[in-house]
This record gives C-alpha cells, structure tokens and sequence, in this order.
C-alpha cells in the first residue's frame, strides 16, 4: 500500500505498510524488513504531542509542522520523508526569499543591496521579545532585494531581502 | 499589613505576585497593556487597569496614575520594567504609597557595581577585580588601557544587567573594542542601558548565589547557597540549591560573606549576593541583584519560605517572622527555566498560541507560569514562559525527578526550549555536580538513541506522515495551504 | 529494590505510581484495556500491554499473565480494581512477584470489618458497636431483630466499601429493610459486594484517620491524624490535616491508639486507621484500610514523605528508613477532590472531552491528574478526574490558598464539582473547623452575590450571548445545531 | 441595537448595547440604566473559561453550552436570557422525551407502559461511571414510549422514554 524512506538521525530506514489498522488499532508495518506492530493517536491538531504505540513500547513525539523534525525523551533529529508512491521528494525550502520568522523590529541591516553573501553569512538583526536575532543567510548568492532598513516594524512573514 | 496591592508588572511574575497576595488575602489591582487584556494576572486580581499610554507598562507616570486611582496602600513591581525606576520609587515615597523593594539610596548604591565592589572591598571581603570605572563603549582608548592594566582574559559586563546579555570573554586586547561594542548594544536592547564596565576573568569559575531576607529592624537571614553557573543563549536556564561539591566550611564561609555584604549596604527586602568560586575554590563577591529573582522557587523549595509573601511582610514593616537558626535548608532543589524559543535556530523566540500545555504533578514538583493551553505568548515581551522546579531529600533523587517532571511537561504550538533542557539536566557534566560556567558554552550533540528506538520513531514518523497526509486531503484545499505543509514558516538557517 | 514495576491500575493512581516508579528510578510497565490507549499512565510508562480479556483491569488471571511476560519483579495494584483480590496476591507469590500491600492474610482480616472490630475490642481499644455478622439484604427478620438489640438510629454500611457506596443512616425500623436493599444494591453496584452489617449511629459525629506505615521488621509509624468528615454523594471530597480543633491529648490518644491497631493486626505498607469521634471527643475505631488512599496528598504534604515511595521501599523488605521521633507534622494541609460529576443534577457522571484545563500554580500547590486540556473523561470508570492540596504554615494561611488555588483552576468542555468545592470551603462552619459529619448533608444554598456584581454579570451574559449567536450565524449552518443550541444536551430535571 | 432580558439569581436585569466595542475593546453597555464598559475574551469554543473585564472588574466566567447557567467565583447561578430585538424567547426543553445524558447501563427501569408519572417521579436508573443515576421525569403524563430494559447498554442521546 506504501513505500517510505524515513531519513533519521543519519539512518535510513525502508517503511512499508501494507494494511489499515486491525481491530486493535495496530497497524502492521515493516522497517528495513523487520515486522512491527504501531499504534498512533488519532489524527489531531499538528502542533500536538502524539502518543504512539509500538509493540509494547509507548512514545510520547512531537513533529514540526513540517515534519522536518522529531522530538522525544530520546532527543531532538532532523527527519527527511520520501514516499515511494508519491514519486517525488518533498520540495526544500532555501529559495533564496528570508522572511520574517516573526515580528519584530529591524534592529541592523548588516548587507547592501547588490552585495555576495555566502550560506550562513549574517543578513540583519530582527529584535523581538527583548532579544536580537541574527538572521543569515539560507543560501549563497547576490542580494537581490532590500525591503527593510533599522528600526523598521516588521510582521510576521514579511519578505525582507532576496537572494539569487 | 496591607490592604491592597498594584501589581506593576505583567507575565510569569506578576501572576506570582497576585498569587502572594490572594495567599495573604489581600485585595490585588493588575495594569495590563491592550495585547494582554485577558491575561493571567489580570484574570486573577481584584481590579484591573488598562495602561493606553504607549510605553505602557514601562510608564512609570501611569502607573502612580493607576495606584492613587485605585487606592492602593502599596506597589510591587516585580523585576525588569520599572521596579529600579528611582523616578517612580520618589513619586510613591511622595504620595505615602510603600514601594515594595530596596529604597532609592540602597537601590543606586548596588546598581552601581564598580562602586558596589570598592565597598564591598573595603569592608575586607574578598572581591572579583573590576575595572576603576564604567565606560561608554565609544571610550576606545580608555577602555584599552584599563583592559591593559586588569590583564587578559577579561570579562564585558553591562552595567545594568546581571551575568546576562552584554557579557563577553575577551583574551586579547585586537578584539576588545568589537567585542565591546557588540555588548553594549545588547545592554542597550535589553535593559535600555548601554554602558559597560570590565572585570579580571575567574576561569574556571561557579557562580554562587546566596539570597538574602532584611527587614526595618536590623534583622538580616540568609537562606542558603545556591549554583547559577549554567546559562544558555545569555540566561540563567538551570539553577540548583545547595550548590554541589562545596564544603560545609565553604558554605559556611560564602553564606557568611553574603550577610556580610547585607550588612554593608544595609539591604532590605529579598535581595541575592552573588560570588564568583574560583579553581581552587576561593569565593569573590560580584555583585548585588536587590529584588526577586527569577530562580527564587529553588529557595523556597530548600527552605520552605514564600519569598513574595516575606517581601510583602518586611515592606510592611513587620520583623522577620524567623531567625537565622530556625532557617532550615532541607534536602535539594533543582529549578529550570522554559523558555518560547527554538535553541536549534539560534534562540529566535517563539510567540503564538499554546495549543497543548500539559503540566508535572505528583509530589514535590512545581510550576510556575502565566500560560495554559489556549493562551498566547505575547511577541513584545521576555520569552521567560514557565519556572519549573522540583524537590528531593537528597540530589540523586532530584535528578530522577526533574528528569521526570521534564518528561511529562508538554508544550504545543510554540518552541520551546524543552529538549535543550533535558540535555543537560541528562549530561554527565550535570549530573556529576562537577560543572563550571564552561558547560555553558559546551556544544551539545544530540545523543544518537539506540538503533531500536530509531526504527520505532522511524515507524512512527512514516505512519504520522501518511495520517496528515490523508487529514489534508480530505479537508478543503485551504487547510492544506495552511496547515503543516506551508512554507512560510521555515525559516532561514 | 526493585527493578521493573507493573502497575495493574489506571487513571490518576496508576499516573501517581508510575512518577513515584520513575522518581526512585526503576522501569515501569503499564496495562491498558483498548479504551485507555493513549491514557497518560500509558504514555509515560516504560512498556505498556493491551488488556483484551472483556473483564480488562478486574481480570487477575490476564494481569499475570503480563507480569511474567514483562519480567517485572513487583506489581503495584494501586487502590480498588483487583487491588485486594485473593486468588491475584496468592498467584503472584506463587510466581516470586512481589505485591506492594498488605499479605493475603492480613487482607482478608481487615475486610471481615464485624470481625477487626471484635478482635480491636478486645485489644482493649473502645470501637464503634456493630452487629454480630454480616447480612444479606433478604434477611429481613434478622436484620430487625439485631437492629432491635442495637438499638435506632443506626447505620447501615457496606462490608466492601468504605464510608461511602452504601452507608445510610436509619432512624426507625420501618425504613430498614427498605434502606438495606438500597445500600446494598449500590454496594453491589460499586463494589460487586452486596452484603452489609449495621452499626449503632453515634450523632454528631467526626471521621478522624491516621495513615500509617509498617515495615516487616516489625516497625510502624503514624503520620498524623486527618479530618475525613466532609461527604458528598458517598465520596470525601474535602480531607485536611491535621484534624481541626483536637487538643494535643485528644491527638496523642486517637493516634496511639491507630498504632495499637496496626500491631494487633500486623499491618505492613501504607495503611490507614478509621475512627469516628463523638459529640464529647471520644474516639473508637471503626476500620482499616490497608491500601493506599485518594487522599494521601494531606499526609505528603504535611510530612513530606512520599507515601508511594515508602510502599515500595516496603515491599522491598527494606526497614522503614524513619523512626516515629523523625516524623515532623509540619503546617496544615487541606485537600479537594475534583469529580467529572455535576452536583447540580443529581451528580451526574459528566465523562467528555476536556476542552480546557487550567491547573493553579505558585507555592504549597500541588494537583495529581491523569487529565489536561485535549484529554478524554472516559465513561466506564471513576469520576475522579484530579486530586488538589495546598499547604500553609497555619490552617489560616492555608484557608486562603485553597480558595487561590480553586480560584484558578479552570476545567471546560466537562462539568465538575468545582463550584461546590468552592462553596464549601468558603463555608462559615467549614472555615471555623466546627463541621461534622453533618455538613455532608448542609443543603447549600448558593449565596447570592451583591448587586453590583450581578449587574456585572448580567451584563456580560447579554454581550456574550450576542457574541455567540453572532459566531453561530456566519458558521455552517451545521454548527447552528451541534454548538450550544443542540437541545439534546439539556438533561430531564 | 440590542435590547435583551436578563434573569439571573431571580433577578431581572434590562441590558442594552447600542454600539460597537470601541478602539480599546470596550463595549458601552447600558443595565437598568446605569453605564457601563464591558469588553469580553474574543469568540472562543463555548466550553472555554471567558474572561470579561466590566470597568475595572475582571471576570472569569464559564457559561453553559445553552446558556442557562453561568460559573464564577461568586457562585453558580440560574440564567434566562431574552433577546427582545429577536422577538422570541428561545425555546424551553420538556417535550416528554428523555434521552441518555451519558452512555451506560440501564440498571433499573421504575415504571411500566401506560403507567402516569408526575414531574420528577423517579423513572429509571442508569448505571455508568461506577454510580446509579436516577432519571426523573421531566414532565406529568403517561409513558407512552419505554424502549429499554434492565442490563441494556444505552448510548448518549439514545431515546429511551416518552411521557405525553
């Protein structure tokens, strides 16, 4: 029915589920060919915390929204989800546009319009909540677009600079 | 005793305070700026008040507009905002309104701190070496030749705040001028208050806490050491009383500095002397915090004091209900500070709605917080969200329990700092009780689990995934735009 | 001690042994029938087994079943459930399991309640006078004819409950037999033990208990006596510690006297010794508990002792790790149990989603819950839904924040007794320490509040009413009929 | 605008609004003719905890979903709510047909078919979460309906018994 590759914490692992839940709320799945019986909470809001069940092993996991991230007792991973019968991969973010993450105001604008910058490189400072933020750069290239200057009042995902 | 009570501060605090008050059974009146009209404190009090002027909270004219308004026979302005505003500490003495804190002359003496360490100096008690004076960072030359005769490494201080932002190691004198530039505007952002002063680094050191309870009779308590040395992105994050791994000669001798120090300035209120330990395991006084701390819950765990409620009685007068032999510090406490932030993107803050917010219970476990699931965190403020603190007759049983505590408190809708939390109340560093302020700058790799519990998570996600994914299909096409696959919430990295 | 622990129980007691599991840091493993999946007790155990066998949590042959597969070396049963089952205490010694509670022996002693009272009596401690035996309900003649010996008013109570399902006080011989049949249909409907004994009314009258702990080296302390008077529908919902308005003589008596019953029965773990005080201050024992009980909290908070954590050190065979002079009855604690019921319709079970859930925080505050905002009530079992105690230095002080502490608890989605809780602790006779087990049948008159806030309130329930309607009308046309206006809800009078 | 009824406590409070909440939130409200400013939470879920805050007064309030009773800390009290604009008083309940409140187990049925019953005449006993619950009528008339038995499981809103 479906075809997974779960990319966790640098393994990879291979997840097929071939049938809906039985009568129990386990559903049969197989990892890298290993058979194990899974229960989740039903389907609720994303930003809540799931419980699951596998075999006899309870988990308590909270997902992004995005699902790029797991956390548990057990940690904090990045997670990256192929699904096989999809075809494709998930698009990635990093097209070059940063915007406001949330809001705040602009406190420094450290690059000019026209400028290279390099992945990681400081683009502004966005104060909010008593605290300054750098705000870097998600991938190498020319500054493109400027929108903002010190002192500025940004909302929430507004677009502040591009880069290409 | 009084009979009602303004509240001039908002959050986490200010719900501690209506809290100190109902306990006391005094009436409370609450401000609130308009994003926090259906607060906590303000659902809590008796009375409430809008503030419209913009500075709001920050105003201290208002605010004594609000206290003659609303009648109240005293003013407790938490921490942070106006609670060392010495304008608003004269309007109040003025108009017969008791301010409850340090007064105006003992308040300016100890935010002083370069002037605050020569006294304490000079009354024989061991201190850290600070710069002569205080400096503006465009003060280059100056700051050079200060920085010259201390000698490297040295410490950046923001005069206003604590161990917190603004403060900067520096090894060499090429990058002083940057680093020092770079900490002012930081004290600048967080406490409005740019200037610096330079400080002789301790490396290895601890920082040491002693709270302390004066009141108007000359009666001065301490109430036992405590370890703040470990802080995350500038902020005190974990916090432990009795400190681990001192002597009961050195926290004989600590404690007694502490009263010392009280005496000194002649403290009043609840009030923390900081010490920095040195490798050998010498204690330096650094400074004075002259109000509540954030941490206080670790004291009132060890002691079983209510710090507020304490605060409340000496401003009102009263001697202290206890002497210094009756204070018995019992058993261990190890308090962590939640905070709305994402540590895995730089600490950006993290406003928004609760969504789930499922709190520890059982014995010897508290929170304090202004949040529940349903309310908001504000962007404007401080992304101090809750205080969680547990209890055990001894330390290995605190590690067990704030393990679990940590375990069982879940937070939707926002980033939390929960994770990060768990690390390092899990690290050996921590657990060993053998750590310095060096484990602040520690960089944490996630501990890889177990292959097995990677395959179970790896299960869970792909069955997680298929579940969302079949929610989103068979909602309306909007849901899918705004629910988990929406891009615009990633942010750069 | 220990190394894994089954706990073969659910909702806020399993939740309760599995921190005190984790707070001592041993592995825990958790049952759960298919209702119960995502139950907390579940989420936060190490291991959890479905129970599938219809009978769920009352199947012993199941439960061990999942003690050998899981390899655990004790089984915490908890309270009720198949805590004092026989054949389950005998099976897991058979199977070299240990059973946190008391022997099969001592057991079976303690539930024969006509026969502990005989064997207390002649101890040489004075006892409430019972019946002879124990009585079906169909025997009618002989339940006239040693009422008549007993003599009116009299109680009927349960032989398998407590002072709960069941007990009901008789006045005349022309209501026994009818009253008897009612008793014992709800003990056989709470506890599937129909029979009864009768016992001479003693009017007015307090509960007074005193937990106590026994090791099996022949150790047994007492840990203070607690008022259990306040009833309402069959259950305590009010407990404090200690027992108010008793002179110290009357404390030292009533709990020495708890001692000698625990020595004459040879009690071992967490007990509780039951006494009922008359009209002059004499007390006579009435029964024991031997299992933990809901309202444990007092005795944690006023000791602080963890009461499940000395169940198994107990069960481990250790010696109690404090002598009776270590015992420190510190302060006042009072505490509330919070039901999914609504007083104001007959106490009706309201099982549900919980919309919102609030827990109140600050000092000397303490909630046990298996609930949080997004959890569900479920149907089939207990309506305790969260066990609340605060402490203060002075019942005064503690009076004050219990009134806090309900003040900020906030449920949604389900009713509770909360309002009824708050009432009565507000109440003149319960504020005064003066009730008796006569306030559990108070009709409580809900006092009007002033004018002015009448008028306030009035006033938000027409803005409210119009912000409802307003939300209700741009919505689809099916929330119109499933929000508030669903006439379905609304329960028969 | 609006004009409506209030009865509360067996009082009778006339409350009118005759605009919008102002730029603070505030809304001018007039009850028996004295003035008031009133602002409440935003539209939440009805089951939510409402804050309000009138003048200087907060709240914290807990309506039912039908609004015929209100919680706080003064108490809890009886409601009735007129909307004169609307012209009608909503609805009362009692049309003689009594529902399961909550799932359970009907461990006693206390009347016969045809029998007469008075208001709140015990009519049947539903066992669920470990308590027997008496159902009482909520009105007079004869049983006309009895659609259940002892031992049987009901679910919520099943329609056990209709008195005309």
């Amino acid at each position: 029915m479906s075809k997974l590759i779960i990319h966790l914490a640098d393994q990879e692992f291979e997840v097929e589920i071939n049938s809906p839940p039985d009568a129990e709320g386990f559903t049969s799945v197989s990892v890298n060919g290993e058979a194990l019986r899974v229960a989740i909470a039903p389907a609720a809001s994303p930003d809540a915390t799931e419980w699951a069940i596998v075999d006899t092993r309870p988990y308590e996991v909270l997902f992004d929204r995005d699902m790029r991230s797991v956390q548990s007792i057990h940690g904090r991973h990045e997670l990256r989800i192929r699904d096989l019968e999809a075809g494709v991969a998930r698009p990635r973010s990093g097209d070059g546009r940063i915007k406001a993450p949330i809001p705040g105001i602009i406190a420094n604008v450290l690059v000019e319009l026209g400028q290279n910058v390099s992945v990681g490189e400081p683009i502004l400072i966005l104060e909010a909540m008593k605290m300054q933020n750098e705000i870097t750069a998600p991938r190498a290239g020319a500054i493109t677009t400027l929108n903002v200057q010190p002192g500025q009042t940004v909302v929430l995902h507004e677009l502040l600079v591009e880069i290409s | 005793m009084f009979q009602k009570v303004l509240i001039a501060n908002r959050g986490e605090i200010a719900v501690r305070i209506v809290r100190a008050c109902r306990d006391l059974g005094l009436a409370t009146v609450a401000v609130y700026e308009p994003g926090d009209m259906g607060a906590l404190h303000v659902r809590l009090a008796d009375e409430a008040y809008m503030l419209s002027s913009p500075q709001g909270y920050r105003d201290p004219e208002e605010m004594l507009t609000v206290a003659l308004r609303s009648g109240v026979d005293a003013v407790h302005p938490g921490y942070g905002l106006i609670s060392e505003d010495p304008g608003f500490k004269r309007a109040c003495a003025t108009a017969g309104i008791t301010l409850v804190g340090p007064e105006s002359e003992v308040s300016a003496q100890v935010r002083d701190k370069v002037g605050a360490i020569q006294r304490v100096q000079a009354a024989g008690i061991a201190t850290t070496r600070p710069s002569s004076r205080t400096f503006d960072p465009e003060e280059g030359a100056d700051l050079l030749a200060e920085a010259q005769q201390l000698g490297y490494p040295l410490v950046i201080k923001s005069c206003a705040g604590g161990h917190g932002r603004g403060t900067a190691l520096v090894y060499s004198a090429e990058k002083l001028l940057n680093i020092a530039q770079r900490s002012s505007a930081q004290a600048q952002a967080a406490y409005r208050d740019g200037r610096i002063y330079l400080e002789a680094a301790i490396i290895p050191s601890r920082y040491i806490e002693v709270p302390i309870l004066g009141d108007h009779h000359g009666n001065i308590i301490q109430l036992g050491d405590q370890d703040g040395s470990i802080q995350r992105n500038t902020r005190k994050i974990i916090s432990e009383a009795p400190a681990p791994n001192l002597t009961p000669a050195q926290r004989e001798a600590i404690c007694n500095s502490a009263v010392e120090v009280a005496r000194t300035f002649g403290l009043r209120g609840a009030c923390t002397i900081e010490f920095v330990l040195d490798g050998a395991g010498n204690h330096f006084f650094s400074e004075v915090k002259p109000r509540i701390q954030v941490e206080h819950l670790v004291t009132e765990m060890i002691t079983h004091i209510d710090v507020v409620r304490e605060q409340l009685h000496i401003a009102a007068g009263l001697p202290l209900r206890i002497s210094q032999a009756q204070v018995r510090c019992d058993g261990h406490a190890i308090f962590c500070r939640i905070n709305a932030e994402d540590p895995w993107r730089g600490y950006l803050p993290s406003p928004g709605l609760i969504s789930a917010f499922r709190l520890p219970g059982g014995p010897n476990v508290r929170v304090d917080s202004y949040a529940y699931a349903g309310a908001e965190v504000p962007v404007r403020y401080d992304s101090l969200l809750a205080k969680l603190v547990v209890w055990g007759a001894e330390r290995g049983e605190c590690l067990q329990r704030i393990q679990r505590a940590l375990q069982e408190l879940h937070i939707g809708g926002i980033q939390t700092n929960l994770s990060l939390l768990h690390m390092l109340i899990t690290h050996p560093e921590f657990t060993s009780g053998n750590y310095t302020t060096a484990f602040s700058h520690l960089k944490l790799n996630v501990p890889t689990p177990p292959d097995s519990q990677l395959r179970d998570l790896a299960a869970i996600a792909a069955l997680t995934y298929l579940s969302r994914a079949r929610t989103a299909r068979s909602t309306t096409p909007a849901a899918y735009t705004t629910g988990w696959h929406r891009d615009s919430r990633r942010l750069p990295q």
